[in-house]
């Protein structure tokens, strides 16, 4: 789960990172005010789940009120990639001397989470290690150990030679960490961090990514939930217990299992057809998950056919067939449904279908092809 | 032989008494799977379906039954521990199906586990099978067929949908593996791959990926390096818009990496065939045997 | 660091276990108020740093507020084991069906906490072990991973067959364990923790010692200390930075090291003499520890001789040399010296010395035996 | 040869800009030790008294010095991470004089120094001296002489005391080794006496304990099952009253575990002649040699 900067800032202050002050504005009227009690230059910032803010002008900076006021009115209701801004960040501006790059992210291959520092920071770190590499520093960190502070301080060195710079930097990487651990995050980022003329080193940009299987022990985190930045399908669907994306096709797609759903979707591409979602019922069996994942599906105008693809194992065939039977009856389709069907249970699951009159194919490559042929 | 079980397993089940952990023993047993003992904490003493001995423990089960293989479906805010359970009690093999265990915990999980010197497969993973003689997890047994192909796969049903397609096509499989999405796994395709190498009754191997992460690249490099037996591959996300999460926490176009393109090319200039359609398999297979 | 029983609840009760409500009672009057507060049957138990309170006479069981009175009255100033008694906790009596031990321990031979279970609580543990050691379990605990959930399972169900209880007994020692780490403890113990006849599982004792050494980093636990339960040169010595333990002989030493320290009051007895203390200055070189020293140990009125026996090594001896001068020009000493100093900055030492009038041997035995025939 | 350290030491010194670092890395380079670097963390680029190059973190002082050896002068506080940072570093043998970390932190940092195969001696200890060509710690130089007797004590200035006796009586050393006297420790009497005997160096071992613990009696089984080399004790503690610490926080008599008789009894009985004086000890070595 993504949270906002605004967010991020509040946990990464709770666990000691120099986050400077600031305040959330839903008005002009209230960017000018906090602009005023900041009093000089303050910066404004979009609230919203997406990156490259800045480039589509989601970050002004203004050096009154009044301008600050103007500055809110142009980024509030502002869309940047898709997602509507709602809420700016309103805080001091800073003088920098120097930006560098914090972060901590999962890392897959070492099974581990990676500290990465760079001096080159205030841009792109994907840019960073593309063009610099040798400017990007590493430290896999035990879990069970946690950061040591002496790694802290390696890295802090690699980002400040100056002692009290680096001292300030190996507590706010110590910080970085604690929020890390502490919110279950699979991202902690701070980019960049600065250093001030006065030698203070701040952290001025704040973002995370929770891990959403942690969620569960984390209700503090799960209540900043900005449900205003799903799309109502897919906040639906992550209550329903589904995975579902939303994509530009007309051929909705309904699969038990991540692998099979993309597999589907690139079947359906290669007999010509486009997938309106990936939708993945995941592994149990709950008709309920299937008559929410219909409902979903034929709320999307665009489908045209729809594609059930349901391999039996732990989810069983007669449960799938089931909720079909139950959300067909509560709905009013005039969509076509073609049903895959195979797997655990499968015999009773047909058995299910058929008395309510479905049809039921065991190929998938021959349903794939039908639903495609149904929505052209 | 085949990898990783066989006749030689003696499984406990971890949550034996739960609607997925009952439903999924009677099954294993019924394919012909030693299933020595079940654990539900509290149910200690009680029979299973009157032929399994429940314990508390795992460890329990390992003194009392000569368990040396576990499979697990408890919930996930207890799986975590279930898989710490197994390997301290000195499990040697512990089969994960539970899905959303806390990326943080498996982390520690694994660390754990390796210390213990065992082979976790999973976890969010459908266990294995070896047609005919035993099956851990909940791979559909109706559709496998005894045979020399080793299947290895990150995806649960897709995996099933690629052993129907041999199956269909009369092509048995010597053991069928799903390793399970998650960014955290006990087993990768690394370890299968030199397991099914090393394997007298397995032939050919069908690998299959998915988008996210570069486990793809790294076993196409070890097809190549290691590998003498011939290895085909299908990926699956070719459509999977960028930036996207499609299910599996695994399952994330970061950067440069883990596209489907990418994987894709990894395999083909390592040497692996890949089906662009999961009926191809038979036909990719068909052409390397 | 020993702390109370009913600091110790405190603790315990913070990290979840099942403590019942308790009150500290200074006075006859507030354990009368406490009992009337509570109803039915309370128990009285003395607050002392000492085990064997209730043969002692320091626990009492009360049916009424008046006879709560009475027991708090006959329990208060109260002398166990040298230690008077200045406070009571009272609680409201529990029924008790089983009554187990729990407890965890830093082992030195594992290198881990260990967690020990026995259903035969309610006496000392020491006893079981000796006489049942069977009905003793034990799980060392390791540190990285800290007390796994099937761990307290496991050791749980030693304790109690029935489910439910079982349950209780988890999460009672899942408590202890955070408690234990959270606390920096070296020592965490219920003895009882009991069954109700309703079927609650309850803490109804509690034991903790803290580690010294990470006092630094639990100031609330450094506030818990009860300086009325030391003796007085233990305290001074203790804030002065040495280890001083008063023992009931004449001859007063002091010595850099606990080794050297202990070998030297062996040699003061092989000698005939009876050492009047242990003094440990440590290991770093301070005069003003010196000082310190040799003010406690003219204080006890006992000491007819002192000795310092000195071997510098990360202790210098001119330090300990300008802190005799220091120290024997700002008291007025009527005790003979008797000095034995070798070791790092030898020579510089015995200078300092003899230009204030002192003899330095350096020779251990030689010293030791001239202390106790000045003793005696 | 000796054990533990020797020419082949290059030592790097953590915490050597401090009151006892630098004091005891005079000493030491007095003495003749290889002290090729020193850390403190914002000191990198200094040279300690113009002749040992200071760095920011030991990492750095491995690769650029090749120290493979680190003696701890740092406050209690950061003495745990300062052996962490040496272990990481890949530093072989870490030598922590350090007192007064605490147990909890101990724990922890022992299995990591464990999982990074390194040896730690200490924390709490004098280290470890070979007369006439190396020391590490803080052990007095002036009254060690060369010679063929292992000294292995948990104590410190103990130890300086049976060394002294030694010396003053002609006895030369081979290796003196102060282990420390904490409950948890890197560096046991069981790892010493396996060192010293199998050191051609060394003829005979003196053990010095004190009360707490069992780790004398286990010693002593060890001495009586696998040393061929005479060893004689002393054990500090007999006037000690019971259930009182003495110092040491490893220094408690718990239960029937640990006091000084008890000791002496497990060391007579296997073999471990017994002074009962340090100067005693003297002859308690001629009888043996």
């Amino acid at each position: 789960m993504n949270i906002h900067e605004y967010q991020a800032r509040e946990i990464f202050r709770s666990h000691g990172l120099p986050v400077p002050d600031s305040v959330l504005a839903e008005s002009a009227e209230q960017a000018r005010e906090a602009a005023a009690r900041f009093g000089g230059t303050v910066v404004i910032k979009a609230q919203v789940h997406a990156g490259g803010r800045g480039k589509a002008g989601g970050v002004k900076l203004a050096s009154d009120p009044a301008e600050a006021g103007k500055a809110a009115e142009a980024i509030l209701g502002m869309e940047i990639k898709g997602l509507v801004v709602e809420n700016v960040l309103v805080a001091a501006a800073v003088e920098i001397a120097t930006e560098a790059y914090v972060g901590i992210v999962m890392d897959r291959t070492s099974q581990r989470p990676v500290m990465m520092v760079s001096p080159e920071g205030g841009v792109d770190i994907e840019e960073v290690a593309a063009t610099k590499p040798e400017a990007i520093f590493k430290e896999a960190i035990d879990p069970r150990y946690g950061l040591m502070p002496h790694e802290a301080t390696g890295l802090a060195y690699r980002l400040f030679s100056d002692p009290a710079l680096a001292k300030q930097a190996a507590r706010a990487l110590a910080g970085l960490w604690s929020a890390y651990e502490g919110a279950d995050a699979t991202l902690a980022e701070v980019n960049p961090l600065v250093s001030t003329p006065e030698g203070e080193v701040l952290a001025i940009d704040a973002k995370m990514n929770i891990d959403d299987s942690s969620l569960f022990r984390q209700p503090e985190i799960e209540a900043m939930r900005d449900e205003g930045a799903e799309a109502p399908s897919e906040q639906r669907a992550r209550e329903a217990g589904l995975s579902y994306i939303k994509l530009d096709g007309d051929v909705g797609c309904c699969v038990n299992g991540a692998g099979l759903a993309m597999a589907t979707m690139d079947l359906v591409k290669y007999y010509g057809g486009s997938p309106a979602n990936f939708l993945d019922i995941g592994g149990s069996s709950n008709p309920e998950k299937v008559v929410a994942a219909l409902e979903i599906i034929t709320e999307d105008p665009s489908v045209r056919s729809i594609l059930f693809n349901i391999f039996g194992g732990i989810t069983r065939c007669d449960d799938v067939a089931n909720g079909i039977v139950e959300a067909t009856g509560r709905l009013d389709l005039d969509v076509p449904i073609t049903i895959r069907l195979t797997g655990t249970n499968q015999k009773e699951g047909v058995k299910i279908l058929e008395g309510a009159g479905f049809e039921a194919d065991t190929d998938m490559d021959r349903a794939v092809r039908r639903a495609v042929e149904v929505a052209s | 032989m085949a990898i990783f079980i066989g006749e030689q397993t003696r499984l406990v089940v971890q949550g034996i008494t739960g609607r997925d952990g009952s439903f999924h023993t009677r099954q294993m047993i019924e394919y012909g799977t030693r299933v020595v003992a079940g654990v539900t904490p509290g149910k200690g003493g009680l029979t299973f379906d009157g032929a399994v001995p429940v314990h508390n423990t795992v460890a329990e089960a390992v003194v009392e039954q000569g368990a040396n293989a576990s499979v697990i479906y408890v919930p996930a805010r207890f799986a975590g521990d279930a898989i710490l359970e197994a390997a301290d009690a000195g499990i040697e093999l512990i089969v994960c199906i539970t899905e959303g265990i806390p990326v943080a915990e498996m982390m520690r999980v694994m660390l754990f586990v390796q210390e213990c010197g065992a082979r976790l497969i999973g976890p969010n993973c459908p266990g294995l099978i070896v047609p005919g003689v035993c099956k851990v997890g909940i791979l559909p047994a109706q559709i496998v067929l005894p045979g020399r192909i080793g299947i290895v796969s990150r995806s649960g049903t897709l995996t099933y949908e690629i052993i129907f397609q041999l199956t269909s096509a009369g092509i048995g499989q010597s053991t069928s593996i799903g390793i399970g999405g998650d960014p955290i796994i006990g087993t990768d395709f690394v370890d299968c791959l030199r397991a099914f190498e090393a394997d007298d009754e397995t032939d050919a191997v069908v690998i299959i990926g998915e988008i996210g992460g570069t486990d793809e690249q790294t076993a196409a490099s070890l097809v190549k390096e290691e590998m003498n037996k011939p290895v085909v591959g299908f990926i699956a996300g070719q459509t999977a818009p960028p930036g996207r999460r499609m299910g599996h926490a695994g399952a994330i176009i970061s950067g440069s990496e883990g596209t489907a393109a990418e994987k894709v090319r990894a395999f083909q200039e390592n040497g692996i065939a890949v089906a662009e359609r999961p009926v191809d398999i038979v036909d990719a297979l068909r052409a390397v045997l």
